[in-house]
């Protein structure tokens, strides 16, 4: 129930710089993640909010107050550690129970709390168990818990179901969402699973490097892409170079060396990314939008290829087609059985449809 | 058959079950024998005779010894455990000198020190008077003496035990508990209640044993401030100086009995939870303070901290720069010189007790520590049945009081045996060394364990599968890791030896007579300023020796985090 | 000089080095000061080493016994003559009878001559001269019992020290030997009790507080409290006792079975010729037992002791019975608990 | 280079038995992959084949010699702990280079192989830092370099990726499995991510709570799961009860009651699993091969519903339609972007295709 401001907020350790001049707002109730590669400071980022790092430069506010140096107890947070950090002098219960106890609720109160959370999270029959006997997934389930029981103004989630199953993941999603929207608890998420991330965040921020690229809602964040690094980075995508050649009614023409053809791409706000005059462009096509079929396709960007390589992933199937000697293109199929794949070297049509198509500047590192 | 662990258990119990029965067993068993004999046969009088015609006396010291050992802990926890704290986990100017100034008190040799500490408190003392003149009282307005006296004594000696496992188990402690702590809404002293100290349980454990067994065997304190009270450590050197040495070695052992029940209480209390960390990955490091009212009240908190620890040490300085007469009946010293120091060099063999102390402690620290090491990590990591047994073996040393371990290994090694490899010792050079191995074991395993007790197993299982035999795991990812627990364990143990009085007495010959015996023998000739100088070099000594071994020993552990 | 000193050195190594042994071991609890200068002269004396452990004389009985299946000393200078007839009872010490043995009055030395004494050391009541002037001194023992000097005694633990013990003693034992019953002394002791401030661990403490008048009386024994007063200037007077007070004696042996029995002897003999008795009574306040020393201190001829008649082998009989029903009836430990 | 033999292994601790006879045959060189929810005790099979548990009963075999009692250090397996089990007081490199250390290789040689490996894991520049300045990523791939560089016979690789992000993941999974053929390393996989098990592994063990259900190639267990647990754990299935009616030509017909309808199912090995005449059984479909349309479906197994919910997830869209009362079925589509979404409550015809239909039993407990 809070509005999480940053701004300009840098964090040095010695030498490092782990986040540089990050501003972003967070509304009131909202589900905001921030996605991003290994190392580029989210869980920082996470840990000046919660009030363990305070930053080298900018100012933290929930709600228009300063909370820079407001020590973490004070800021009502509940957060998940990456690490978990579960006492282990205490059992399961206990470790719940904390936050609880903290707070002063009485012991009956407690008590059902306790095991009501411990319930959905599914652990109620370690209740009395040392936490050093649970399994990974175990022990992660009993930090969770432990963070929304108290059910705090602002929830920090750090990677809070990376060692679960996906089933279990499932289910502890759509308990954290519940919680979420009945409480209007203001919750920042950080994960490296993109379906999560897509299908549970109001908003999202793509970081790297210490840098946020983008915020936005995911629909934006995976059709709209600001640059290649976000396309790349959320979801699969096929990036090929591409250069502006000229422009035609409401389509614009690029074209692309290595396929040495034109390529069509409609003139909308959601086709094209603003960029500037030096920068170098790409376009940018989901696998899922590339049409292949052994039979010939019709109208516009269709070019010839040949199978590579086909891969089988559960619910999809992955295509690789070599177009020219540098450009190889993804296409992903549903599964419909075995008999559906294409095999290795036949000759295919592939169709990148100009309306699914994005052109997008490169990132500046 | 034998697994491959159940092999290697053994092979580790195997040389430190040797060393404990032959050193620690095999001498305390005499002590044993003693008690059950009255006039050369065999009886229980003894025993009769202390819980049935002395025991008004007895059962009175035994009481006051067990309470004044239990408030000396309480004390001496109460000061340690929040200097150890601020000095770990604030930063502000001059953190690491007045860290190292915490450990001082041990550095006082422990007679010369209780009478510092009358110079400076008693009703004739210092600070009193000094109180008093410049507040124009007509009468002292505190002074020490009978049992507050001895708590505050033992408050201050035996506070650094506290201080220092604490440090160690403080270092070892995954920052991130304590941040989710704080996350969940707990205030500074919440999280210190409910999290940091529960997590410290081993290191305090060790640190609670080593300060109830000292005061129940100390000595000094209660004779030098109270002496006519009655407590059972006075009671067996009283018994002792009677010519009753049946009823001393009882008195002994039932003062054994009451520290290891003690020990086996606190063994229990512990098991009853886990200390190891396990949390996935390592946590990032020290919480960051930037509140500068708070980082100056620490400072004066370091600074007040220290002149009061230093206090003793000036007392004891002052003491030794006051020539004779100048200090008798007057409240303040009336003149200042370098008269006793002058007097102690004249003498020639000067450094010769100097050395003896260094090189005899030395060795015995080098033996303490390996064997203080691979003891602590089978009683810690490894399962074997009697691991009981064996923790109390280890601790009896510590429990029974020094005279009395001085007498076993007397009665054990003043003929040939097999654990002196068929010499007579008693005599000899190594008798001291062996003594101060013996007394100081339960010092290095006690820390050591304290701070083994919070390792990760996972770290070691990693080492393993790496392809690591036991040895180079233990020596290349154990005992870094360790490290800490085990220098400030060995660190005490060092200094405490250099020290060492009451079991030196029985043992030094002419060859190898340590500093205390010096100091001694100072006092004896009522050259009290002699006796200060001897004790001002013997400080300055040890102060060396923390400061090179923190230079060379103490950047390293710095980095085990 | 220096020249004809060697050469004296040289012969009498020559002389006496056919049937000495190489060196004596001496414990010994009469400090470095003393034990140095007669090392420095029995070396050149007689040529051989002397070596020397200086501890307390309980501590050397300690050692002496724990070193009985090892022996290491030969000679133990020193101690009060309970110790060398506890000892003696455990069968640790020689048997020697000394050239000088006519010098010396019967109850100086043990009838079997495993021990002989060296010097004596009369008890007396110590003040604080600068707070309590001789008139007002206390001239008895009984005088101590009036309450006007109540909490003004310190008094050394008693039950530590061979001094004390034999104070105590001898106020019990001097109705004793009347009566056949300690109850009297008791009582005196009760009385005693009341009056004292309170008990010092070592004499160092009791010093103390009697030169900074936390105290102003104690009970002593008079060498220390005349070289305290004369050598480190402590404000301290003494009384010697008008009914008689009890007299220590200090002794020497020779350990059983000494590794250098003849060196011993050398020693035992040197340590107690007219000279060092006389260099000792001069330089260290200790009063010879030998009567046939001439020109001593004025403190020592000066001063008329009289000794009291005491029954040594029933100290060594009953003193432990007597101190301990004093430490378990008499002495009042709340005494220690009360001053805060 | 061992096959890894399990026969009849049970591990208890205390009361709570973790692994209840376990019988695996890892052949030579096989990627072999633990798939199961959390605390079915993978963790526990894996410290069991590396030597750190002792099993209650039973026996690990490798290369038919016996190892269940020898020690940890003559194994040579290679391991990345859950946990990660750094060493805290050593540097990156120093971690890294500990098992090379160990194994007596000279030192140029083994700065080479770590600086190697390092740039693998994408932490070159990170060799001289602290273990502790690293992020929860970044230390977990120092975990995976240390496990790697030993090139061990046997590698136990305990959710070595779960921290990592998507592109990382992708990179340190080519990099495992090259290792891997390249060197022939038996490697014994736990992950909770099935894209990941599904396209790496030669063969999965599917485990619950303690019992190993089912081992197969990845395609065996998708598509012919031998009973609901693996159906539904693997990938997204629907699950619906029915009953047996009657066998015609080469279809067998069943009645589901939810339904209140027959459904026609092929009757072939690849759609009806083994079962006993008295299990319960279910018809399992995969969220893919449900086809909808709003136009009507000709042939078998068509009914009508009413979408209720549409959920987007990045490359797909799932469709919750609901069929009657009770039942309610998932449909996945790729993403064709949003325009081609159905709304909430439009009506629709379902098709469940008979060839895409698996019957199957409910597990035993
Ligand atoms: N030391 C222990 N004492 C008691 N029970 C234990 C111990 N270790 C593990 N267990 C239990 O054994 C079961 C299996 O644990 P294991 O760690 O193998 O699970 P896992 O399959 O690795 O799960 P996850 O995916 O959550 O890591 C769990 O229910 C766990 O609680
Ligand atoms: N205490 C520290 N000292 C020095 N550098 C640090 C410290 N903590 C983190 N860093 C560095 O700061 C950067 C950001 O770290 P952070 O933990 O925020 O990453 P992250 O986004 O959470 O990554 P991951 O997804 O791997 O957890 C990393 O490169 C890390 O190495
Ligand atoms: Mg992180
Ligand atoms: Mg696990």
């Amino acid at each position: 129930m809070s509005t999480v401001n940053l701004s300009a907020i840098t964090k040095q350790f010695g030498d490092v710089t782990a986040v540089e001049e990050l501003d972003i707002l967070i509304k009131e109730g909202e589900f905001f993640t921030f996605l991003g590669p290994s190392g580029c400071g989210k869980t920082t980022t996470l840990r000046m909010i919660a009030g363990f790092y305070y930053p080298t430069k900018g100012k933290v506010t929930f709600n228009d107050k300063d909370m820079t140096t407001v020590p973490p107890e004070k800021r009502n947070t509940g957060m998940v550690f990456q690490n978990y950090a579960l006492f282990p002098h205490m059992t399961v219960f206990e470790n719940v129970a904390f936050g609880l106890k903290v707070r002063k609720i009485t012991k009956s109160q407690t008590k059902k709390r306790v095991e009501d959370i411990l319930k959905k999270v599914r652990l109620d029959q370690y209740m009395d168990r040392q936490v050093s006997q649970l399994s990974g997934g175990q022990q992660q389930r009993v930090a969770l818990a432990r963070a929304l029981v108290i059910e705090p103004d602002i929830l920090l989630l750090d990677e809070p179901l990376s060692n679960l199953d996906a089933r279990l993941r499932d289910e502890m999603r759509n308990e954290i969402l519940r919680l979420q929207r009945d409480y209007g608890i203001t919750t920042i998420y950080v994960t490296h699973d993109q379906a999560e991330a897509l299908t549970m965040s109001d908003r999202i921020a793509v970081f790297n490097m210490g840098k946020c690229q983008q915020v936005g809602t995911p629909t934006e964040i995976y059709n709209q892409p600001v640059n290649d690094f976000v396309a790349e980075f959320i979801g699969e995508t096929n990036l090929i170079p591409i250069a502006f050649k000229k422009e035609k009614n409401n389509e614009k023409i690029y074209h692309c060396e290595q396929l040495d053809a034109d390529i069509q791409v409609q003139a909308t706000e959601v086709n094209i990314a603003e960029y500037n005059r030096n920068d170098q462009l790409l376009m940018s096509i989901r696998p899922e939008s590339v049409q292949i079929d052994k039979a010939s396709l019709t109208g516009e960007n269709v070019f010839k290829g040949e199978v590579i390589l086909v891969q089988f992933t559960g619910a999809s199937v992955h295509t690789y087609i070599k177009l020219s000697s540098d450009a190889i293109i993804r296409a992903t199929d549903l599964n419909e059985g075995p008999s559906t794949y294409l095999t290795n070297g036949s000759k295919v049509n592939v169709k990148l449809p100009a309306d699914q198509i994005r052109v997008i500047p490169k990132a500046r590192m | 058959m034998l697994n491959a662990e159940k092999r290697k258990t053994l092979l580790l119990l195997i040389p430190v079950i040797l060393v404990l029965i032959g050193y620690v067993l095999y001498p305390s068993i005499e002590t044993l024998l003693e008690s059950f004999k009255k006039n050369g046969v065999f009886s229980l009088e003894n025993y009769s005779d202390f819980f049935g015609e002395k025991s008004a006396a007895n059962f009175e010291a035994l009481w006051n010894s067990v309470y004044i050992s239990l408030l000396s802990v309480l004390l001496s926890a109460l000061i340690g455990i929040p200097l150890a704290y601020i000095f770990n986990r604030y930063d502000f100017p001059g953190r690491q000198f007045f860290s190292n100034i915490a450990i001082m008190p041990i550095v006082l040799p422990s007679l010369v020190g209780v009478m510092a500490f009358m110079y400076l408190y008693g009703e004739a003392g210092l600070v009193p008077n000094a109180i008093k003149d410049v507040l124009n009282l007509s009468e002292v307005p505190f002074s020490i003496g009978g049992i507050t006296g001895i708590l505050i004594v033992h408050a201050y000696t035996m506070y650094p035990y506290f201080y220092m496992t604490t440090s160690s188990a403080l270092n070892n402690i995954d920052p991130s508990l304590e941040e989710a702590a704080y996350n969940l809404g707990s205030n500074k002293f919440k999280v210190f209640w409910k999290v940091t100290f529960p997590l410290l349980t081993p290191g305090l454990v060790a640190a609670s044993l080593l300060v109830f067994m000292v005061s129940m065997a100390s000595f000094s304190a209660p004779f030098l401030l109270a002496g006519g009270f009655r407590v059972l450590s006075l009671q067996i050197y009283f018994s002792k100086i009677n010519g009753d040495l049946e009823m001393a070695a009882t008195q002994s052992v039932i003062l054994s009995v009451v520290s290891i029940s003690f020990l086996l209480f606190m063994r229990w209390y512990q098991d009853r939870k886990d200390y190891r960390m396990a949390s996935k990955g390592i946590g990032a490091h020290r919480s960051e303070v930037s509140n500068p009212v708070l980082k100056w009240c620490m400072v004066t908190l370091g600074i007040l901290a220290m002149i009061v620890l230093l206090l003793p040490h000036a007392t004891l300085l002052i003491l030794s720069l006051v020539p004779e007469g100048a200090w008798t009946w007057q409240t303040y010293p009336t003149a200042f010189s370098l008269e006793n120091f002058i007097l102690l060099f004249e003498d020639p063999n000067i450094w010769d007790p100097v050395r003896n102390s260094m090189v005899m402690s030395l060795l015995a620290c080098l033996g303490v520590f390996v064997f203080g090491i691979i003891t602590s990590y089978a009683l810690v990591k490894r399962k074997f049945i009697g691991k009981n047994l064996l923790d109390i073996l280890v601790m009896i040393p510590w429990a029974l009081p020094a005279t009395v371990v001085g007498m076993n290994l007397i009665l054990a090694f003043n003929e040939p045996s097999a654990f002196s490899f068929g010499k007579i010792l008693v005599g000899t050079f190594w008798i001291l060394p062996l003594a101060y191995f013996v007394r100081f074991i339960p010092l290095v395993v006690r820390s050591t364990t304290a701070v083994l007790e919070q390792m990760d197993d996972s770290i070691e299982e990693a080492a393993q599968n790496l392809g690591a035999k036991w040895f180079y795991t233990f020596r290349r990812v154990v005992i870094p890791i360790i490290m800490p627990g085990v220098l400030s364990g060995t660190l005490l143990a060092f200094v405490q030896a250099v020290g060492e009085f009451p079991t030196s007495v029985l043992l030094y010959t002419l060859d190898n007579r340590p500093i205390s015996i010096e100091i001694m023998n100072q006092l004896r000739m009522f050259n009290i300023g002699q006796a200060s100088a001897y004790g001002m070099i013997q400080v300055g000594l040890i102060a060396i020796v923390m400061f090179i071994s923190y230079k060379f020993l103490g950047v390293k552990t710095e980095n085990t985090l | 000089l220096a020249g004809g000193s060697e050469e004296s050195g040289g012969k009498s190594k020559n002389e006496s080095g056919s049937d000495l042994e190489e060196k004596v071991v001496v414990y010994s609890p009469h400090g470095k000061d003393i034990l140095s200068e007669f090392e420095a002269q029995f070396e050149e004396e007689y040529g051989i080493e002397m070596e020397f452990l200086d501890m307390g004389s309980q501590e050397i009985l300690d050692r002496v016994r724990s070193e009985k299946n090892n022996t290491q000393a030969d000679v133990w200078w020193g101690a009060p003559q309970v110790n060398f007839d506890q000892a003696k009872d455990e069968g640790l010490l020689a048997e020697y009878k000394p050239s000088y043995a006519d010098a010396l009055d019967e109850m100086y030395h043990d009838e079997d001559w495993t021990w002989s004494g060296t010097s004596i050391t009369p008890e007396v009541i110590l003040y604080n001269s600068k707070e309590i002037s001789a008139e007002e001194a206390p001239k008895d023992w009984d005088d101590l019992l009036d309450p006007k000097w109540e909490d003004e005694l310190i008094i050394r633990y008693p039950l530590a020290s061979g001094t004390m013990r034999t104070i105590y003693s001898s106020m019990i034992y001097r109705t004793y030997k009347d009566t056949e019953s300690p109850d009297e002394g008791y009582e005196w002791l009760r009385k005693l009790d009341e009056n004292t401030k309170e008990y010092s661990a070592n004499p160092e403490i009791m010093y103390n507080q009697v030169a900074k008048g936390v105290g102003n009386l104690s009970v002593w024994n008079m060498p220390d409290t005349v070289m305290l007063a004369e050598e480190k200037g402590y404000p301290f007077d003494y009384v010697i006792p008008e009914s008689g007070t009890p007299v220590l004696t200090e002794g020497i042996a020779i350990i059983k079975d000494a590794p250098h029995p003849k060196a011993a002897e050398a020693f035992y003999e040197f340590v107690n010729t007219k000279e060092a008795a006389k260099l000792l009574a001069e330089t260290y306040y200790r009063i010879p037992t030998r009567e046939d020393v001439e020109d001593l201190p004025e403190w020592i001829t000066e001063t008329e002791i009289n000794p009291m008649e005491i029954d040594w082998s029933l100290f060594q009989e009953k003193q432990s019975e007597w101190m301990e029903y004093w430490d378990n009836n008499i002495k009042n430990a709340e005494k220690d608990l009360s001053e805060e």
